[in-house]
């Protein structure tokens, strides 16, 4: 049998995060990992998150996978009998994780949303095609070159967008005031 | 010494007194500030009790009664929810603060939130500070 | 005259003393203006504490007397038996709620024990202008109107006709038996539900004692306790009832047929119909929405009525009984009463409205009663279990909490449903063995008696118990077996897995919720409502079939689900509370009401509207309102609003409360 | 004459779905409604923002709305995900006192404040809600009639609720598309997940959401499928082709914009509604109508 300290920290910090409100209201009915698309890929489903992290097992909740294939389609949290925002925890969950450098390896999405985000950060807008194929190259070659094709037609059909909406010089400044001043603010914690 | 508030609690026997009791039954901890009056039911609440309780000195009164829709009597509760605004506007000219006078719910079941309501208006009435019928208000 | 008060604060042992400095509270109440004698006492409640008081009132002629101990809700009317018991109106006193209030909330000793000489000083400002009440008696109408006609209403109205009291029982629906009518069986005995039932609705039908008014609605309630008028729409049947044998050739006869209520819309029914094969009445009634030639009347045209006529060419004669009469209209019925129940019983949650569930857009997606009515051999299919084209269901889902247990519909639980969805379990074993059935549960209820017993047992026969809630119910098949089945998805959440289960036929067990028309019905009883939308008792615990309404109980799921050996209990309660009160013969009036001063009533009406138990009648020929005494609760509503000052609340008039606020402000 | 303030969001303003922007725009001036594009507004964030860093992602966002709150009007956007993006910040900046705290002081750092009272729509509730739909086929010069049409509104238009339209069985585009002439087929899956930004880091589980997808229109008679938002269109669309490779199907179902299907409708040119940039050529499927 595994020995577990019983620890009320773990929910605590949760129920303290924006969206983790519920977490304590949570009944195990399931409806959220019935109406998540992806449940199937995760390590563990969406509500046994939230028994893991009422039984204080916060290394084993934070390093799961599960967040990282949630889609933000919302099902869940407009299902949930008990009103909790599901898709909202597992965004919570993925600062966390990332915040502890847990974020997970055997998905490229954390990666992925880092680069988005480096995007984002440097241009301020985001040429999606343009992020897709330089984060292909980046992570494996080999899907980009499976994409080659894929690319042609957009080129062709003129949706490949070779230079990037920029914001004005003032604008961009502003922007990274902004998030600057965020970052040293801390995550939504 | 540190102001404290005196503030009349006029509440309706049926929940918002229950309630009070039942904080009192739990052992519920709160800031003694508030005294109570017990009136049948929050309908019954005069918009000249308050202005009552301000001339006799209170910092601020605090009406209690049922849940709208679980009123002993039908929806006295709901006459008083109408009343309040009403005297709201009357304080207003007498320069009375809208924040010394509050409508709260609170049921039989509820001690609990009774003791945090409490709590909550002593606060508010802190940050107030005194009623003086001088500071332009009143009804001196 | 003079006013002479007694102020006793009570230790209650240490639970008052241990944090209010009871010798300085008295010091000071002895200072208070009109005090004459101030005494403290360990238990005020004890004799010799309540002795104390008596004595007190008789050497120094008290005429006003406070307590300062627990709540008023708590020991109000012992200490005001003492009064009265010393020959003291009980109206003459007036406690302060140092405990509750104070004592027990507070820590700091000094601020607790200002707070509790500020308790008393109003509690003696309050007395000095309390006035003695008398409380009258008024005698009791010992007839009782029982309103419903479901299983609550029909225990109810037995068990006080017994008693050979007139009972009056009205029913909206052209026959009783309510929603037991339409089961099959009852968890967890499994006795057929209509073999229990149909004995008691044929012997309202007959009892003697019991006049019963289906098809009627109660529209107005005036009076008081003991006695109630009360104002009942008898619907047109456009059958004459005295006639009507019952035999069944007018739905034979009758060419228009529509969906039957009875089964839930899988049967049909016609235009002239009655209402099941032990409807009690057994009487046909024709429903005017329908009947072709009812319809036709209103267009001035005359057609059909072949119910009537029967068809002459075939030899087939019409209704033999002649019962049949197009012209009738409603009428209304006056009736005296001294005692209501009211047993207007729940309705079944409307499923359609979870989406996801596709109630509504899947045929074989049914309700637990539509399921009642298939496994009835009295239903749509004779008793077989099948699906809506007709095959036999290879696998069975049975959903638990369906607008239940749920923020977005209702909070509550049922109650019942667990219970019996294992009773439908229980019949789909028996009838198609063959069949797996799956429950998918979030908790198993079974507390009762037998019940968990009953969940054993069904565990034994074999059925697959689910612990997860159906996220969804699709028809979109992803591999061979699910095609043409519809398939329930959950997570299994003892296995942690997502779970698509393949069923010929889904069984939503839907809430028990509050009728439709239930806040009307609180409006004419002058009920109150929970925040469920069930109605409100008068304690939750110590008085579960009273209202605040004096004469007026509520009974079965109109005041919260419950299942049917509760709902019986509960109408026996009632029953028995209406006989004592009509055994006593006479009833107590709340004294402390409100009284007009017609001098100073303007005439404006604005308090006839207020009231909320029709107290207040307005006399035209004085042009001033006038307050029935008997009727009054005494909640002071219209003593705010009256403009002119015109109204006095007895025993808390402006004055006293005025006195109070100051007291509690020194 | 109408005004709004306009968030194209990435994708339709240089981005991919520039199509979509086009086609906005076009059909904004038939229906009289003055688009005005937000100045220099920058990326949403989309979801992983919030996923990374969720002050910062509110605070892109907050930007935004500062912005278009000096000008007063509501902000219009065409993307879902910008559409849940915004609406989001706003509502935890209402619920989140603690949070609005660090999001007024990062915005500060710009010279920026936002009082919270900026509101935001999506394009289609615009439509048909304050056009309507009684306006909008008023405008339609070559009506749609025997078009089977898959109203396609992926998740974040309808959800989290409330929205303009019910969370899992939404009618607004359903309606729309029948006020054109065309005919909406049933689509069980009319709000399902497309797969959205996993395409890039998971392409196979997001290949497997759209197949079912483009599978349920297509059994349901459709001749070609409308969205409401860039990212589904981009997933139905570019990646049917890489469906097809991977579960050896043949789809070749059109995906348009709702708004590129109203230009069609009022009879507007291929210049204006970029119709050549679907990758699954439309010009069959709409050759009766253009």
């Amino acid at each position: 049998m595994e020995k577990m300290i019983r620890t009320d920290a773990f929910v605590n910090e949760i129920a303290a995060l924006p969206g983790g409100e519920g977490v304590r209201l949570c009944i195990q009915c399931g409806t959220c990992t019935a109406s998540c698309p992806n449940a199937d890929r995760m390590e563990h489903t969406p509500s046994q998150l939230i028994a893991m992290a009422r039984a204080g097992m916060r290394d084993e909740v934070l390093s799961s996978d599960a967040m990282w294939y949630c889609l933000s389609c919302y099902l869940c949290t407009v299902r949930c009998p008990r009103g909790i925002k599901q898709t909202d925890l597992m965004h919570a969950l993925e600062s966390l994780a990332v915040r502890e450098g847990l974020s997970h390896g055997r998905t490229l999405t954390p990666a992925m949303y880092r680069s988005f985000n480096d995007f984002v950060y440097s241009l301020g807008s985001l040429p999606e095609f343009g992020f897709m194929t330089w984060f292909h190259l980046l992570t494996n070659p080999l899907r980009a070159f499976r994409l080659v094709p894929v690319m042609l037609k957009l080129l062709k059909r003129g949706r490949l967008s070779i230079r990037a909406r920029r914001l004005t010089p003032q604008g961009t400044r502003q922007l990274r005031a902004v998030l600057d001043r965020a970052e040293s603010l801390g995550g939504a914690r | 010494m540190s102001f404290e508030p005196k503030i009349v609690g006029i509440l309706c026997n049926w929940c918002s007194y229950a309630g009070a009791d039942l904080a009192g039954i739990s052992r519920k901890k709160f800031s003694p500030n508030v005294r109570v009056v017990r009136v049948m039911c929050s309908g019954r609440v005069d918009p000249t009790f308050v202005l009552k309780a301000f001339e006799a000195g209170a910092d601020g009164v605090i009406v209690c009664g049922c849940h709208p829709g679980e009123c002993h009597y039908a929806e006295g509760n709901y006459k008083a929810a109408r009343r309040i605004p009403l005297l709201k506007k009357m304080l207003a000219q007498l320069g009375i603060e809208d924040e010394r006078v509050r409508l709260e719910w609170v049921s039989a079941s509820e001690g609990d939130r009774f003791a945090a309501v409490v709590d909550e208006m002593t606060a508010q009435i802190r940050r107030l500070g005194p009623f003086s019928r001088n500071n332009g208000g009143g009804n001196g | 005259m003079e006013r002479r008060i007694g102020v006793y604060i009570c230790h209650c042992g240490t639970n008052i003393s241990g944090t209010v400095d009871v010798e300085k509270v008295t010091e000071f109440a002895r200072g208070l203006d009109s005090v004459v004698v101030a005494r403290d006492y360990k238990y005020m409640c004890s004799d010799p504490g309540q002795n104390l008081i008596k004595e007190d009132i008789k050497e120094h002629g008290l005429n006003r007397v406070v307590v300062a101990s627990c709540s008023p809700r708590m020991h109000e009317p012992t200490f005001r038996r003492a009064c009265q018991d010393a020959g003291l109106n009980q109206y003459l006193f007036e406690m302060a709620n140092i405990r509750e209030h104070c004592s027990w909330v507070h820590e700091d000793r000094a601020m607790a024990t200002e707070k509790a000489r500020a308790l008393v000083s109003a509690a003696v400002r309050r007395v000095y202008y309390h006035e003695p009440l008398e409380t009258k008696e008024v005698p009791v109408n010992p007839s009782v109107l029982v309103v419903g006609g479901g299983i609550a209403g029909i225990q109810a109205a037995l068990e006080v006709a017994d008693s050979e009291h007139r009972v009056y029982l009205v029913e909206k629906e052209p026959s009783i038996g309510g929603h037991m009518a339409q089961f099959d069986k009852t968890f967890p005995t499994l006795d057929c539900a209509a073999c229990i039932l149909t004995p008691k609705m044929t012997s309202v039908g007959q009892h003697p004692y019991i006049q019963l008014m289906t098809y009627s609605e109660v529209e107005d309630v005036s009076g008081y306790v003991g006695n109630f008028k009360v104002k009942i729409r008898k619907k047109a049947r456009y059958i004459d009832e005295g006639k009507c044998t019952g035999c069944g050739r007018c739905q034979e006869l009758c060419p228009v047929s529509v969906p039957s209520e009875f089964d839930c819309g899988l049967g049909k029914r016609k235009a002239i119909y009655i209402p099941s094969p032990y409807a009690v009445p057994n009487k046909a009634v024709i429903d005017p929405e329908k009947c072709s030639h009812l319809k036709g009347l209103a267009g001035g045209k005359d057609v059909c009525r072949l119910c009537q006529t029967g068809i002459e060419k075939k030899g087939i004669p019409g209704c033999e009984a002649d019962a049949i009469d197009f012209s009738q209209n409603d009428e209304m019925v006056e009736i005296e009463v001294g005692n209501i129940i009211v047993a207007t019983g729940f309705q079944q949650f409307d499923p359609s409205v979870i989406y996801q569930y596709g109630y509504g857009r899947y045929d074989n997606v049914i309700t637990g009663l539509q399921f009642e009515r298939i496994s009835n051999a009295s239903g749509p299919t004779g008793g077989e279990i099948l699906t809506a084209d007709g095959r036999r269901p290879e696998s069975i889902a049975i959903l638990h909490c369906v607008g239940s247990r749920d923020v977005n519909y209702h909070r509550y639980c049922s109650r019942v449903c667990c219970m019996y969805s294992l009773k439908y379990s229980h019949l789909l074993r028996e009838k198609i063995p063959e069949a797996p059935v799956y429950q998918m549960y979030i908790d198993m209820r079974c507390a009762g008696s037998g019940y968990e017993e009953f969940y054993e047992r069904l565990q034994e026969e074999g059925v697959n118990f689910i612990r997860g809630r159906a996220g969804e119910i699709t028809n979109i098949a992803e591999t061979p077996e699910e095609e043409g089945k519809l398939i329930v998805i959950c997570e299994d959440t003892l296995i942690r897995r997502k779970r698509r289960i393949p069923v010929d036929m889904v069984i939503l067990s839907c809430a028990l919720e509050p009728r439709a028309d239930a806040d009307q019905i609180a409006r004419i009883f002058s009920l109150s409502r929970k925040a469920d939308g069930f109605f409100l008792e008068k304690h939750p615990k110590l008085d579960p079939v009273a209202t605040m309404t004096d004469g007026v109980f509520v009974v079965g799921c109109c005041q919260s689900p419950k299942d049917i050996p509760d709902t019986v209990a509960q109408a026996s309660a009632a029953a028995s509370r209406a006989l004592a009160m009509i055994s006593k013969g006479r009833v107590e009036v709340e004294a402390a009401t409100a009284v007009v001063d017609e001098e100073h009533c303007a005439g404006c009406k604005i308090c006839v509207d207020l009231c909320p138990y029709k107290a207040i009648s307005f006399d035209e020929e004085k042009k001033v309102s006038r307050i029935n005494e008997a009727v009054c609760k005494g909640c002071g509503v219209c003593v705010a609003a009256c403009p002119s000052g015109a109204i006095t609340g007895r025993h808390f008039t402006t004055e006293q409360i005025m006195a109070e606020i100051e007291g509690v402000l020194v | 004459m109408k005004y709004y303030t306009y968030f194209p969001g990435c994708s339709s303003s240089e981005g991919g779905a520039k199509a979509y922007g086009w086609s906005a725009r076009a059909i904004s001036k038939v229906l009289d409604i003055e688009l005005i594009e937000l100045d220099d507004w920058n990326c949403c964030g989309s979801t992983p923002y919030s996923s990374i860093d969720e002050l910062v992602s509110f605070c892109l966002s907050a930007r935004n709305l500062a912005l278009a709150e000096k000008r007063g009007l509501d902000l219009v956007t065409p993307c879902s995900s910008c559409y849940v993006s915004l609406n989001r910040t706003n509502s935890y900046l209402k619920e989140y006192p603690d949070i609005k705290a660090r999001v007024d002081e990062a915005l500060a750092a710009g010279d920026l404040e936002y009082h919270g009272t900026v509101r935001v729509r999506h394009l289609l509730d615009v439509l048909v809600n304050d056009i309507g739909y009684g306006e909008i086929s008023s405008k339609v010069k070559r009506s749609l009639s025997g078009l089977k049409i898959a109203p396609y509104y992926g998740c974040q238009v309808v959800r989290p609720s409330p929205g303009f339209d019910h969370p899992e069985f939404p009618q607004s585009l359903d309606k729309l598309i029948a006020c054109l002439g065309g005919e909406p087929v049933p689509f069980p899956l009319k709000s399902r997940c497309c797969g959205g930004s996993l395409i890039i880091s998971e392409e196979a589980l997001a290949l497997d959401l759209i197949r079912k997808l483009l599978d349920c229109a297509l059994s349901n008679g459709a001749e070609c499928l409308v969205t409401v938002c860039p990212l589904c269109q981009t997933n139905l669309d570019v990646y049917q082709s890489r469906v097809n490779k991977r579960f050896k199907t043949s789809f070749n179902l059109p995906i348009l914009f709702f708004t590129q299907l109203m230009g069609v409708a009022f009879g507007l040119g291929d210049e204006e509604l970029g119709l050549k940039t679907c990758i699954v050529p439309a010009e069959e499927a709409l050759a009766k109508y253009l």
